[in-house]
């Protein structure tokens, strides 16, 4: 069969201010009706500029080369007019950013509408509309008719990308292309979202040329792979057979950056943070109230890490930072190192603050772009009032231990990449010797194959002063072989916790077995197989609570339970039990 | 806050509610913005000025009675603020005090602010409308000549102070009437003053008086916004949604109009409403140049003559078409972008 | 999106920053150091040639008392770029700490300071300085300085304060707080460097409407008082002399666009630099 | 006039000054032409038989603003505005003529006579055909109501001024309605300034009238036109010619008096939408006259002057009267002349009376009492005891240096250019201070904060009853218009001589006595007339530069 698309030598150049940037680099490459093909490698390898070039979207500014035929006619050189017609309706394309494509102020019923009528000139404008909701409705948009009425912002990034799957299925096309389609969603999210694509393919025949940095995800949907390094074709071939022998070091670095391994197993020590009880709501507009966080009780002992992992928006990130303020919380109570952080004064706060230090998200933005890398290190010292003399010794010790060289030191965040960028956060974070580190995502920003460097950098780190983490993150593999605790949050309480390897490995809470279910995983045969358990639904708006049990809604246990076992789970919020080792907040978990 | 965005369905009728509500809102904070900005000016004019000073340094000398009686019918025994607040209460009844020559301030108030409308809202209007085409044009063709040209014009109209530009517009016109042998575009004035015409042939010379002080207040203004214009529209032009746009088929020329121009907008309107008391200065010297007498030339000989009810009033009505101007944007941005609705 | 963005440039290679800095640097030799290579200074009257078209002797011809208009023109950009300079400066400094202390400290402070910010937005400034300049006229000229800034900074303000407030939740502030730095040191090591090309590219472009604006002034009287002369108010007398002696009319007006532009030019430039960033 | 451009702006002094001028009239005979009246130096105004005249045309007039009261009687409506309208639609006991002489206004009074001096009488008979325009006649009770409303009693009314009114004991009845007989309670010799313009007895009833009922327009008038519209929106009056009126018809249509941005005029000029402007001492506004085809240039001197003042006061270095003359010897006026006038208006003479106008009938160059003499300057010097030291004099270790103040204007400095250089040449060092025009009166000039203080000023026809200020003996802070607080001995009693004197010529004589005086003691020193020049479409007749003369919209009119 004739593949439908043919990249011939493909070269697409930049201009820049030293001549001209090359993105693709005589790339060829074939996608077969019908066939996935996954385009992998780091940032900057070139995958974006690729498939735009067969979009014919690159900027005026681009030179392309080299040949493209879509079904055996050349795109490359033919006008906007003639590109027009073959975009959308032969090849269609699911962007990164699902907020980004998506025009915010134009309802997203007739965006889709848009979608067939461009490739249908004669259909009316009522028809268009009503095929759009058909559209919405079959990639699950509940109640589409209304929704089609909505603005690109009233919807969740999941939904965003459902209206963008039903524009590109709009026309049957033969291929779609994909940039990065769930990299800015949630596991569980991410699941339906290539279920959905699966879905579409299946019904229309298409063919998939799907840009991703998870392999993951390339095993659960993809058949073929193609590995990218700074423009060039690496490695090509069946994904199954690739996975189990990489031919190059750019995909056995991406894989091992994806192999689960058991975390460490420390002793415990003092307890150095105990919460209890905390709740912290907001009001984001007059009469209504979020519940970030509606009770939840931790602790974390000296050299213990624990992790708190949950969906975007279950309000992890407020944990950390009720505790890093080192204030009396709206209720409650935060103890570091056995002191109530409520009634500290300001000098107990400040020496406090020493033994508490935090690592946020991302490295661009939590170092000040226009101070030195030994300055942002030295500042907590200084800040905290160290002799300077000590302050220098202590800077050049840290660069060391996070990995970096004495001629960083001098550079600014914007000399380093994303990595060194991280290592300097951390170091900064070690500088006051502190007893608890917060660590928020530490390396969700970070390119995939230097998440696993760095989070076995934290925890040799962790391994030789001794300390103690509480660590937010949503990447259960990485999270399993960094901690020794786990707790689960969903919806401000913490519904799941225990140990990571009874928590990860034999998850009891029906949410954890949802969240664990969904975390893509690199043998091939396995991710197909877990499809099923794919979690319905969206984290829902959490000024409206549902009664009971938050989770309910979307509990696959709730759909098969009987109608007195539903009563208690719609009646009464659950409360943790213990349940082996472990806590769980269930009202229908049996002790193992 | 939280981390995430969350999809918040708002019911129609409830969002409508709140819209208005909302308007509403503006509308109140922007009376009050109004009357502290005037009774800032009226502080400023009445602690710096002299109204009795012109009278007092007369020869003959004006008899002292004259000047005590001129002194209390204007209130100058009052402390500052009682006198503001004396002012303030008569304007709701449209009463806006007596200048320091007399005049009830409301007999001319009308006049002058219908002055003003008539020659600052063409041009500004036109001056919006082009310099939001000149902008887009610019955008689109980004780079080439024609565009550098045009920013390169935007800039050197932008570094002429508004009243060079009216004198040299007089000065490129006028070998045009001289050959002519008539005004064919007078320079002073909204009208021929004496002249019986009427109908369409009055309207014709009040067009006619109309066009260069229109191109005088308008050309900065084009300058200004097309430079905003183009720039808002080439950051829609690098979007994402255009790009998917013409992603799911639509032409490059289709998916600007379509989705490209509305978000390219949506700046302008606040662009307009933050920098039109910017503008409104600029007339307040069209005025002075082509003789008409507006809100800006009365302000400005309202300071000659140390008149500060005068300055408080036209300080007054140049702030609520400020905020007229400001309410109208907030209008056009939530018709522009429905996510203001909510 | 991978390397579909366009390439940064470093600050200091567009153009505009060139060419801009260029001028204004020309501009600033000649008003400073260009009268020291006259034969005559701006206040020399020859009422032998009175008005006389350009020439050898005079190159931008001379005045109604036969200054010769080079001079004065010289001198006024002197007094233009002074005045511009200055409050250009002063603007800045006042919309950095405003617009600072509003934005990161954010609350009653803020709503007050912006509320101010409205209320100063709502009148066109130069009609304000317009209405104190008559009492303030015999005053030195730094009093025109101070009303020119006095009346300019809301602007920038606005932007500083909302830069502020997104600095206030960035990562690097937050970790600063985090680590138990005080405000004034959030403040200073943290939001001010960052604001700093942005200050920089407000404080250009406030030089050019700073004499803008003293020009405006000037030609309604309430600018720079004579005997000494700006910019503004050299075009402002030499309106009347447009189509009669022109050049008496076109010399300042040269020089005024050409500061405007350079200063804007600069500025533009500036800015395009640090928005590449 | 260099000031011409901030005219509003101005304050008090050029204003009222030119209101005096306009305010008042000589007291002189009518009719008599006395000698020495310049045939050069009068109006300039395309005189033409009416037979050369066209029927009907608009004469288009610039003026600075709208009068804010259109009561020229009233305190905000004593400018040169109404004064100018007034000619057109008021009645006027006097007329001036060409060289300044005040003649009875025929078309109002048949007769106007000083009966008796002692107690002074005057009675002014009514034309019997003159109306106002509502229909009453014109009556004596008209007069009566308006000296009532101007003597002061009444201080509600707000008047300019009581000059001349307050010194009249009654007005009444004379042999019938259009008989008013003023009886003065001491004497009054500028009696002919009174009625100038006549406001009716509607407005002068009542205070409220009188300082309200004009505010935006003339109601009831008399005259060759009457007002068809005052537009406040385009800050334009229309006058059109009067069907009532009984004299003369005029050839105009209408006046059309236009608020108008000096800046602007020569513009408007050119496209046609005026028909004359001032072009004072401005240079591009002559240029741009004289470049425009079809309009020509009327020049005639008018009252207006440039002088320099002398500061007298105390322990001022010019208080020392040798001092002061050797000073004024020092300046040359004719130079100062030819600079600053001879430009728009060649061959024009320094002003040489320190009273008078050139051009009126009783003017006399008196210069020839101090004339300009450096050598006797220097001589004097060295004989008082300043010695050269280099460039400048030094007595007792004390340099011969002068604060010498000007307006910044183009005028002003340029005559402190040609001064400083007059005065250097003597060895006396001028220190110049180009001060904001707007504050010139306030901080310099009235509080005699200068040595040498340069301005222009309207004189008035009678240096008796409006001008005596000029020399008044100054009492603690008040020194009057004497702004030198320079004190003539000696001119006080000729004054009190002038203003009893009824004699025309002797009073002439006296003025002349007292300009003497003023020049022997270098009180101030007259400089260079006004350039009294306009530029005017060629074709308009009988009007133009008007020099001492009345504005005269009657006659004027559009050549065929």
């Amino acid at each position: 069969m004739s593949p439908v698309l043919e990249i011939r030598d493909l070269t697409v150049a930049f201009r820049g201010r030293s001549g001209p940037v090359t993105a693709v680099d005589g790339l060829s490459l074939t996608v077969s009706p019908g066939e996935a093909l996954a385009l992998v490698g780091e940032s900057g390898s070139g995958k974006s500029a690729t498939a735009l070039a067969v979009m014919g979207l690159l900027p005026e500014t681009a030179r392309v080369r080299g040949s493209v035929l879509l079904a055996g006619r050349e795109l490359l050189g033919r006008s906007d007019r003639e590109l027009s017609r073959v975009r959308g309706r032969q090849v269609a394309m699911v962007h990164q950013d699902p907020l980004g494509a998506l025009t915010p102020v134009v309802p997203v019923g007739a965006q889709v509408a848009e979608a067939v009528s461009a490739h249908h000139p004669g259909i009316g404008r009522r028809a268009a509309a009503e095929r759009a909701v058909a559209l919405l409705d079959a990639v699950g948009i509940a109640s589409a008719r209304t929704r089609a009425a909505a603005l690109p912002h009233e919807f969740s990034g999941g939904m965003r990308q459902r209206v963008a799957i039903a524009m590109a299925m709009a026309n049957d096309p033969d291929l779609i292309i994909a940039d990065e389609p769930t990299s800015a969603l949630d596991v569980t999210i991410q699941a339906q979202i290539l279920d959905l694509l699966d879905d579409v393919r299946a019904r229309t025949g298409a063919a998939l040329l799907l840009i991703t940095h998870d392999l993951g995800v390339v095993a659960r949907s993809c058949d073929r792979v193609a590995v990218l390094r700074k423009g060039s074709l690496v490695e090509e071939g069946g994904v199954a057979p690739l996975f189990q022998r990489p031919g190059s070091d750019d995909l056995r670095g991406l894989l091992s950056a994806r192999t689960t391994a058991a975390g460490p197993e420390r002793p415990a020590g003092e307890p150095v943070l105990r919460i209890t009880g905390l709740r912290r709501q907001f009001s984001p507009r007059r009469g209504a109230v979020v519940r970030a966080v509606d009770g939840v009780d931790l602790d974390v002992r000296a050299g213990q890490a624990l992790a708190l992992i949950g969906e975007s928006g279950c309000g992890k990130t407020t944990v950390l930072r009720e505790i890093v303020g080192l204030r009396a919380p709206q209720t409650g109570t935060v103890e570091l190192f056995d002191r109530d952080v409520s009634g500290l004064r300001r000098r107990e706060r400040t020496a406090l603050r020493e033994r508490v230090q935090m690592v946020m998200q991302d490295p661009t933005s939590s170092l000040n772009p226009t101070m030195a890398v030994a300055d942002i290190i030295a500042e907590p010292l200084r800040v905290h009032g160290w002799p300077r003399p000590e302050i220098r010794a202590r800077t050049r010790e840290l660069l060391e231990l996070v990995g970096l060289s004495p001629e960083h030191a001098e550079r600014r965040p914007g000399q380093l990449s994303g990595g060194q960028r991280q290592r300097v956060a951390i170091a900064r974070a070690l500088a006051p010797r502190p007893r608890l580190v917060l660590l928020d995502e530490p390396v969700s920003a970070l390119d995939t194959s230097l998440r696993a460097e760095i989070m076995d950098l934290l925890t040799g780190l962790r391994a030789r002063f001794d300390l103690a983490f509480l660590m937010v993150s949503h990447d259960i593999p990485l999270t399993r072989r960094a901690v020794e605790r786990v707790a689960v949050m969903y919806l401000g309480t913490i519904v799941e916790a225990g140990t990571a390897a009874d928590v990860l490995d034999h998850p009891a809470h029906p949410y954890t077995r949802a969240l664990v279910a969904a975390t893509p995983v690199l043998d091939v045969q396995a991710a197909r197989a877990r499809r099923a358990a794919v979690l319905s639904g969206e984290l829902p708006d959490p000024t409206g609570f549902p009664s009971g049990c938050a989770f309910r809604p979307r509990c696959p246990l709730y759909a098969e339970l009987s109608g007195v076992d539903r009563a208690v789970c719609a009646e009464e919020p659950p409360k943790p039990r213990q349940v082996g080792a472990r806590q769980v907040a269930c009202h229908h978990v049996d002790p193992p | 806050m939280l981390d995430g965005e969350r999809h918040v369905a708002l019911s129609a009728p409830a969002g409508r509610a709140r819209l208005a509500a909302g308007l509403a809102g503006r509308v109140a904070g922007r009376v009050a913005l109004c009357l502290a900005a005037v009774l800032l000016t009226y502080t400023l004019a009445a602690l710096s000025f002299d109204p009795l000073a012109e009278l007092r340094s007369t020869q003959p000398p004006t008899p002292q009675a004259v000047l005590d009686a001129r002194a209390a019918e204007l209130g100058l025994d009052l402390p500052v603020l009682p006198r503001f607040l004396r002012w303030l209460s008569g304007v709701p009844a449209g009463d806006f005090g007596v200048t320091v020559d007399g005049h009830a301030v409301a007999d001319e108030v009308w006049e002058r602010a219908g002055t003003s409308l008539r020659l600052f809202l063409p041009g500004s209007v036109l001056a919006v409308l082009l310099g939001v085409a000149v902008g887009i044009w610019g955008a689109l063709r980004a780079g080439r000549w024609a565009d550098k040209i045009s920013m390169a014009a935007a800039l050197v109209l932008l570094a002429v102070p508004v009243f060079v530009l009216g004198t040299l517009l007089k000065i490129l016109w006028l070998p045009v009437n001289e050959a002519a042998g008539t005004d064919l575009l007078p320079f002073s004035g909204e009208k021929t003053p004496g002249s019986d015409l009427a109908g369409w042939a009055a309207a014709g010379d009040r067009l006619r008086h109309l066009v260069l002080p229109t191109v005088a207040i308008a050309l900065p203004q084009i300058a200004f916004y097309s430079r905003y214009q183009r720039a808002a529209m080439l950051e829609v032009l690098h979007s994402e949604f255009l790009r998917a746009a013409r992603a799911r088929g639509l032409t490059r020329a289709r998916a600007v109009r379509r989705h490209g121009l509305r978000m390219a907008l949506i700046p302008m309107t606040a662009l307009v409403a933050f920098s039109f008391g910017l503008h409104l200065a600029g007339g307040v010297f069209t005025e002075r140049i082509f003789g008409w007498h507006g809100l800006g030339d009365w302000m400005m000989s309202a300071i000659e003559h140390q008149d500060a009810m005068v300055v408080a009033t036209s300080t007054l009505l140049m702030a609520v078409l400020v905020v007229v101007v400001g309410w109208l944007a907030d209008l056009a941005l939530v018709l522009l972008d429905p996510r203001t609705r909510s | 999106m991978t390397a579909a963005g366009t390439p940064r440039r470093r600050p200091g290679r567009r153009p505009g920053v060139v060419l801009g800095s260029c001028l204004l640097v020309a501009l600033a030799l000649a008003a400073f150091a260009g009268p020291l290579f006259l034969p005559y200074t701006h206040t020399q009257q020859d009422l032998a040639t009175v008005l006389s078209a350009p020439s050898p002797a005079h190159p931008l011809g001379t005045a109604r008392l036969g200054e010769d208009v080079l001079a004065l023109c010289l001198r006024g950009l002197q007094k233009s770029l002074v005045i511009g300079l200055l409050a250009a400066v002063l603007t800045t400094v006042v919309s950095a700490v405003v617009g600072t202390v509003a934005g990161y400290l954010g609350g009653m402070v803020d709503r007050v300071l912006m509320a101010v910010v409205d209320v100063l937005l709502v009148l066109p400034p130069i009609l304000v300085v317009a209405v104190v300049s008559p009492a303030l006229r015999d005053q030195s000229w730094l009093v025109l300085v101070l009303l020119i800034a006095g009346f300019q900074w809301m602007l920038t303000a606005r932007v500083v304060r909302a830069r502020a407030r997104s600095l206030r939740s960035s990562g690097y502030v937050v970790a600063a707080e985090n680590m138990g730095a005080s405000s004034a040191r959030v403040v200073t090591r943290h939001l001010l460097p960052q604001m700093a090309p942005l200050l920089v590219v407000d404080c250009t472009l406030n030089v050019a409407s700073a004499v803008l604006a003293e020009a405006g002034l000037s030609y309604f009287g309430f600018g720079v008082q004579a005997p000494d002369v700006s910019l503004g108010t050299l075009v402002s007398a030499g309106t009347g002399s447009a189509l009669t002696f022109p050049w008496v009319f076109l010399a300042p007006v040269g020089f005024l666009a050409a500061t405007v532009l350079a200063a804007a030019v600069l500025g533009e430039g500036l800015r395009d630099d640090e928005g590449a960033r | 006039m260099p000031l011409r451009g901030k005219a509003s702006t101005l304050g008090g002094l050029l204003l009222a000054f030119a209101v005096g001028a306009s305010g008042c009239a000589n007291q002189a005979t009518p009719g008599q032409a006395p000698p020495g009246a310049s045939a050069t130096q009068g109006p300039d105004i395309n005189r033409q038989d009416r037979a050369n005249l066209r029927e009907g045309g608009d004469l288009r007039v610039p003026i600075d603003s709208l009068p804010s009261n259109f009561n020229p009687k009233q305190v905000n409506g004593a400018r040169v505005v109404t004064y100018q309208l007034a000619d057109a639609i008021l009645p006027s006991a006097f007329l001036d003529t060409a060289d300044g002489v005040p003649a009875v206004n025929k078309d109002f009074f048949t007769a106007i006579e000083l009966v008796s001096t002692q107690p002074q009488v005057v009675r002014y008979t009514i034309a019997p055909n003159a109306v106002w325009s509502n229909g009453r006649p014109l009556t004596w009770q008209d007069l009566r109501g308006h000296w009532a409303a101007l003597n002061g009693t009444d201080t509600r009314y707000e008047v300019n001024n009581h000059v001349g009114y307050q010194d009249v004991a009654k007005v009444e009845r004379g042999a019938s309605d259009k008989e008013a007989v003023l009886t003065f309670a001491k004497p009054f010799a500028d009696w002919p300034g009174l009625f100038r313009p006549l406001v009716p007895v509607e407005v002068t009833e009542t205070p409220e009238a009188f300082n309200k009922s004009w505010l935006n327009g003339p109601t009831v008038t008399a005259g060759a036109f009457e007002v068809a519209e005052v537009d406040t929106t385009a800050k334009v009056v229309t006058l059109r010619r009067s069907d009532r009126w009984w004299g003369a018809r005029p050839m105009l249509d209408r006046v059309i008096f236009r608020a108008l941005a000096p800046a602007a005029r020569a513009d408007e000029l050119a496209n046609g939408g005026i028909d004359l402007y001032p072009i004072g001492g401005d240079i591009d506004l002559l240029a741009r006259a004289k470049a425009v085809s079809g309009v020509e240039i009327r020049q005639a001197t008018e009252r207006r002057a440039g002088q320099l003042s002398f500061n007298g006061g105390d322990g001022a270095p010019l208080s020392d009267e040798k001092l002061r003359v050797a000073i004024a010897q020092a300046v040359d006026p004719q130079a100062v002349t030819d600079v600053v006038v001879g430009p728009i208006a060649p061959g024009s003479k320094a002003v040489g009376n320190h009273i008078l106008p050139p051009g009126y009938a009783g003017y006399r160059d008196n210069s020839g009492v101090l004339p300009h003499n450096p050598d006797a300057a220097r001589a004097a010097l060295d004989a008082q005891g300043w010695v050269l030291d280099g460039a400048v004099r030094v007595k007792n270790g004390q340099r011969l240096s002068l604060r010498f103040v000007v307006q910044a204007t183009p005028t002003g400095r340029t005559v402190a250019g040609v001064v400083a250089e007059q005065l250097a040449k003597v060895g006396v060092e001028a220190k110049v201070e180009a001060v904001p025009v707007e504050r010139f009166q306030d901080t310099y000039l009235q509080p005699g904060n200068f040595d040498i203080i340069a301005f222009e000023w309207t004189k008035s026809p009678y240096p008796v009853s409006h001008d005596r200020p000029v020399f008044q003996v100054p009492e603690g802070a008040k020194a009057g218009n004497n702004f030198g607080r320079v004190v003539v001995p000696g001119i006080q009693e000729l004054y009190d001589r002038a203003i009893a004197e009824f004699d025309p010529a002797k009073r002439d004589e006296l003025a002349n006595e007292i300009d003497v005086l003023a020049w022997r003691h270098a009180h101030h020193l007259p400089l260079y007339p006004e350039s009294g020049a306009y530029a005017v479409r060629s074709k308009l007749a009988n009007y133009g530069a008007r020099g001492l003369g009345a504005y005269g919209f009657a006659a004027a009119g559009f050549m065929k």
